[in-house]
């Protein structure tokens, strides 16, 4: 056996993690996303400049911000200590805010290009058939913006597969909570151990090739049976 | 039976994978290791990490979680010191005086960075001491942290590295390439030192198994003093 | 039951200012140059265009005004734009059955199917949007706004792409389909061929005002409009069916002032049908003339002559009640000295029964 | 100087399959039912459709044949396309520097600005695409195809969203292009008035297949092909211009068969036209008539009757070496007791001056 | 004065880093998303897959490996050996090579799907009016794909702003020339240096988020001036 049960473990909890994250970057980013890509307003580009912002910061910087906020003393532990809740950094769930943060960016931006690209017409030729806004967005904007909802998926699945340094940070590396691959190798690495580096990386890349494979693919076959 | 989570320095991490091994035998309790680097692990323990005992790869970390009460008030001990060493992977890149140095055959120094790594301030040390640390700026690459100053060297990308004896040589003592021993006297001890965080029965007894002969036996034989 | 539009819309260098009712039945086209704002006209009944202050009621529905704006998906309307907009990313099966699904109420005639076969695109149904021809493009587009069951018809241009023949087929269909369904329809087109035979109101647009408002047949024979000058003027008239010759295959047809031999298919002694005949088909003689082909040959008074001094001149002529505008070259006139109130004989070619 | 053209594609259902030399000089138009090939011919003219094994020539110019295929940007051809096709991204007025900058060859006449006024669109200049009315976005792709100064001209349905004024503008520009610049035009339409006017061969396509090739005049009276058959069938034949009269703007025109007076601008004696009489606009009389406002009469020769049964049938007369359809219905025929070789006289009450 | 001179000069080295590594992932990000678009390849999916594949890789295990590849026995260091030339590993230029490499999958998927969108229609028109394919490149497709390489460029130069892993790996940290602002601030995370920490981290996002604002508010108001 190449992997350790530790390893094992890790992979398991990145992909539950990465999966989780994708969800919720896609529940989160897309009414976002939408937002930014039909509103009108004037201070629009303020909101923009925001979404984009969490990437200037080193990960494990950031993840260091979230540790403090989330910790007893910051400002989210503070207010969930005072709720009566359990506090969230160094638990799964902690991971999950972390690296939901932390990949909006490369969730969000695909998406508004690919919804402002829908033009408006269609939306119009929807309402006029008697679909409601809501029914719009999903049976015209959300098809039409396929290829946006792909790159969004993979940059966010593949981008929390790759995270690290928040992760990092405000999960403390607890073996099956909270240490996922990218830690393990790197914690390979660091402790000299690089065969076992080595074929953790290459399984992480194999594992992820096959997915990206399969992704990219399926919709290969299914925008060509269209073309 | 308790878990016994340990935040531990990357350096020290594979002995404390044979130490926890072995404490596990004779134990019901189990060990779960969080490698690291040191000063990570003191801003999440500060913010509630859930650690138990923290073996920090030098003395200042532990003295300042002790001091801010909270690591337990005198648990703190040495558990290891580290020996430094000028090495190479080139069987005859390194001669023993360290001559080496004040050649300019080789291309870039690397180091740990001295204002987070123990093993870079006495690296510092040595080279102030031996008056070449200024003539040697503009060769010099550092590391985040020991293991990554050991990369730079063993890639092939620095020519020579001051990196612990623990990372050259291995569990039969024979080590590959050649290397420098400076005296200590060019630098201060380079002492890791350990506290504990809950007062746990658990915790204390593994505190206990490291300082215990069987446990500095294992430490010794990773090439700590 | 009608349509009241109130709009004032003001859009860089254009404005559309409009205060109407429109008739609540039957065809009305609306007809004028390119850029007068019919399709802006279209897209504000739609309720796609949001024009402030406005007013919009169809029949005992208010849709819009200062205080409320129904959106557009809750108007029971169906558009077909000027461009043929299909979705993209839907077959042309599943493009017809966005609107089908979502109609309001359903009904099981089978209505979409005989839509369907008689815009000639059963066969497509697989195909993709960016695989048809732009006229293929717009049947479908005619098929899926349809299929919503609309309570106002919107079309703007939509046969504009497609050949005579089509056309001929598809316009006796829309026809048959706002007397069937009663529902009103708002007609933007170019030709006035397609508006006098789909019509019963026009409104003419220009420069985002109404020129005129009315009945085909008032407007297309009213001389103070310009549409009696074009080359192509009309006359449209109502007239009841009274024989039918099958020998010959002609239909007898009475109106106020006489009657009229057309080519048409049998039909109900009784039934009302609209009659069309063009300017440029009426030519006028002193004497009632023998041995001609020309079938049609009936008294009129020479009601005006407009544009003495053109080449081509117009005279409105009245058999009984009922005004004919003919062309006639000045030349012809002074040969025959035309006057106001002579009365001649009308000759006319042709006629075509409209509805 | 000739296009040819060998195109064979069989694309799902459908299948283009075209061998034919195209003339090289006028307007050729191409006719036919929707989705019949029109587009597919013109995409793989301009080079946008590849089809393999195909072969293509203009003049002297090899396009496309088995070891080369010329790319479409280096093919001068100017394409108007079905929809309009503007550039989102840029204003009206850059859309058309995008041809005029790419021209092959620069000329300082002016001609573009004399389009752009001509096509009513200068007042259009800063806007964008998205802020004109669909009339004015063709009209902008007609003035940027003809920007590019092209050696061909492809216009699939160009005039389909104008109303009828601006095509009546247009068109006689587009004619006068086509004379003044010498460049072969491939003109798709969908109106007889259009092809009539322009036209000086017609192309009929079904089903991916030609029908018909040849003169607009031959065609147009071939009793061979539907569109003599058609209500608005009619003969189209060449004819001289041999006088003038100021007085009442006449002109009175000389071909084979005798002569017409038409309604035309003057035109320098000698001058050769086109005229356009449609069959429902000549009526047949046995005697020669007085006292009637129709100026054309002339005897002529039947020469066929053509459907027979019908209760509309069509007759072929002679006027000399000159074809003129008419329609009469069965009854006028029975009761004038028309027969092959009969002389009788042609009414003909309005007649066409083309170009 | 807050920030120290090394601060400075890392914030200058960061800045001079991005900005060209954003300029050469334009330059190389542009063709591949290009192509990518307009191929009709079958095996194309293979090559989408393999361009997202470095992002599921921690940073600083590519970076390790990196490292490996760049030194004398690595394939890359080995081939610049015996050409002569110097190595890579602890110069600007390797750490310009390491961004590029790394960042590249943020670059080439918003480019692929804006170039996607663009209807082979305009394409055609630009053709017909005598444009080569360079010019139809340059004057229909780069312009209409705007967003596209904006979202690109600010995902790109945010991502190598932040970036830190492969940088920490192969830069060796030298002041001047490869310590860059990302490994600053960590630097003083790891010594305990807390505030200077929040003032380098605050100054870093206040930097960046007026650039983000210009780009954005300046972009908006272009693309305003379209509507
Ligand atoms: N990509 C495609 N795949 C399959 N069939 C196609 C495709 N594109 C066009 N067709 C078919 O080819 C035929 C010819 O299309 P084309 O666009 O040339 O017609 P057209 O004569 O221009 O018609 P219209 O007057 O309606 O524009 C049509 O029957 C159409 O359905
Ligand atoms: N967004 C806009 N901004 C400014 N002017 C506009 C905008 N949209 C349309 N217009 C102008 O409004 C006028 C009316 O446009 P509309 O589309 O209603 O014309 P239309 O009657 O449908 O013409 P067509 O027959 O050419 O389609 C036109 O002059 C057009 O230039
Ligand atoms: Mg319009
Ligand atoms: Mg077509």
């Amino acid at each position: 056996m190449i992997f350790s049960e530790q390893d094992l473990t890790a992979l398991f909890v990145t992909l539950k993690l990465a999966g989780l994250s994708t969800i919720i970057l896609l529940l989160i980013g897309t009414p976002i996303a939408w937002w930014l890509s039909r509103s009108r307003w004037r201070f629009k580009f303020f909101i923009e400049a925001l979404v984009a912002l969490p990437l200037v910061l080193p990960p494990t910087v950031l993840g260091f911000y979230l540790l403090l906020a989330l910790g007893p003393n910051g400002p989210i532990g503070g207010l969930m200590d005072s709720l009566g809740w359990q506090p969230l950094a160094f638990t799964f769930t902690g991971l999950v805010i972390g690296s939901v943060f932390y990949s909006m960016p490369f969730v969000v931006q695909p998406l508004q290009n690919a919804f402002s690209n829908i033009s408006n017409r269609s939306l119009e030729v929807a309402a006029t058939l008697g679909a409601s806004p809501l029914d719009r967005f999903f049976s015209v904007a959300v098809p039409m913006a396929k290829p946006g909802f792909i790159t969004a998926s993979v940059l966010g699945f593949a981008h929390t597969l790759g995270e690290f340094g928040v992760v990092l940070m405000i999960g403390g590396n607890i073996p099956g909570s909270t240490q996922v691959v990218s830690i393990a190798i790197y914690d390979h690495v660091e402790a000299l151990q690089y065969s076992q580096a080595h074929w953790l990386s290459a399984g992480l890349l194999m594992l992820s090739f096959v997915m990206l494979l399969i992704v990219y693919g399926v919709n290969r076959r299914f925008s060509g049976a269209q073309k | 039976t308790d878990d016994i989570k340990v935040a531990v320095a990357s350096n020290f991490s594979s002995a404390i994978k044979e130490i926890a091994r072995e404490f596990e035998v004779n134990s019901d309790h189990r060990v779960v290791l969080s490698p690291g680097s040191s000063g990570r692990h003191y801003a999440q323990i500060i913010n509630g990490a859930p650690f138990d005992v923290f073996f920090s790869a030098d003395s200042e970390r532990p003295q300042r979680l002790e001091e801010e009460g909270v690591a337990m008030a005198h648990s703190r001990f040495t558990y290891a010191v580290g020996k430094l060493v000028v090495w190479s992977p080139n069987s005859d890149k390194v001669d023993a005086k360290g001559k080496v140095l004040n050649s300019d055959d080789f291309g870039y120094l690397a180091i740990a960075n001295p204002r987070l790594s123990p093993y870079g301030r006495a690296a510092k040390q040595v080279l102030q001491n031996l008056g070449i640390w200024e003539s040697l700026q503009s060769q010099m690459v550092r590391g985040e942290n020991i293991a990554q100053t050991f990369q730079f060297v063993s890639s092939g990308n620095a020519a020579l590295g001051f990196v612990a004896y623990t990372q050259v040589v291995d569990a039969n003592a024979i080590i590959k390439g050649s290397f420098w021993e400076p005296p200590q006297s060019l630098y201060q001890p380079i002492a890791q030192q350990a506290v504990l965080l809950k007062r746990s029965e658990a915790a204390q007894a593994l505190i206990a198994f490291v300082k215990s002969q069987e446990g500095q036996n294992i430490i010794a034989k990773y090439g700590y003093k | 039951m009608s349509i009241q539009v109130r709009f004032d819309l003001q859009q860089s260098n254009f404005r559309l200012n409009i205060d109407l009712a429109i008739a609540g039945k039957g065809v009305t086209a609306i007809f004028g140059p390119s850029g007068c704002g019919k399709t802006t006209l279209l897209r504000a009944i739609a309720g796609l265009e949001r024009i402030d202050n406005g007013y919009l009621s169809v029949g005992d529905q208010i849709w819009q005004d200062a205080n409320q704006f129904l959106a557009p998906h809750k108007r029971s309307v169906g558009y077909v734009f000027q461009e043929p907009s299909l979705f993209d990313h839907l077959s042309v099966h599943r493009n017809i059955e966005y609107g089908l699904k979502r109609a309001q109420f359903k009904d099981d005639s089978g209505a979409i199917d005989q839509a369907i076969e008689l815009l000639d695109i059963g066969h497509l149904g697989a195909r993709m949007p960016n695989q048809l021809s732009g006229g293929e493009q717009q049947r479908v587009a005619i098929a899926r706004a349809l299929a919503a069951k609309p309570k106002l018809l919107l079309l703007d241009e939509p046969l504009a792409a497609l050949d005579e023949t089509l056309k001929a087929e598809i316009l006796p269909y829309l026809e048959s389909l706002h007397r069937d369904l009663d529902i009103p329809v708002l007609y933007v087109s170019h030709s006035r061929q397609e508006v006098a035979r789909l019509a019963d109101q026009l409104l003419l647009l220009d420069s985002g005002e109404v020129t005129a408002y009315g009945k085909v047949a008032d407007l297309f024979s009213s001389v103070h409009l310009p549409l009696a000058h074009q080359s192509d003027a009309e006359t449209i008239f109502e007239a009841t069916v009274a024989d039918y010759d099958a020998e010959f295959g002609l239909t007898t047809l009475d109106f106020p002032g006489g009657h009229f031999f057309a080519v048409a298919k049998p039909l109900a002694i009784g039934t009302k049908v609209r009659l069309q005949v063009l300017a440029r088909d009426v030519s006028i003689t002193l004497d009632h003339q023998q041995d001609t082909s020309i079938l049609n040959i009936f008294p009129v008074t020479i009601d005006e002559l407009l544009n003495k001094d053109d080449v081509q001149m117009t005279a409105r002529l009245m058999a009984g009640s009922t005004p004919l505008l003919s062309k006639v070259t000045r030349k012809s006139a002074q040969a025959l000295d035309l006057k106001k109130g002579d009365v001649v004989y009308a000759q006319v070619k042709t006629v075509a029964l409209l509805t």
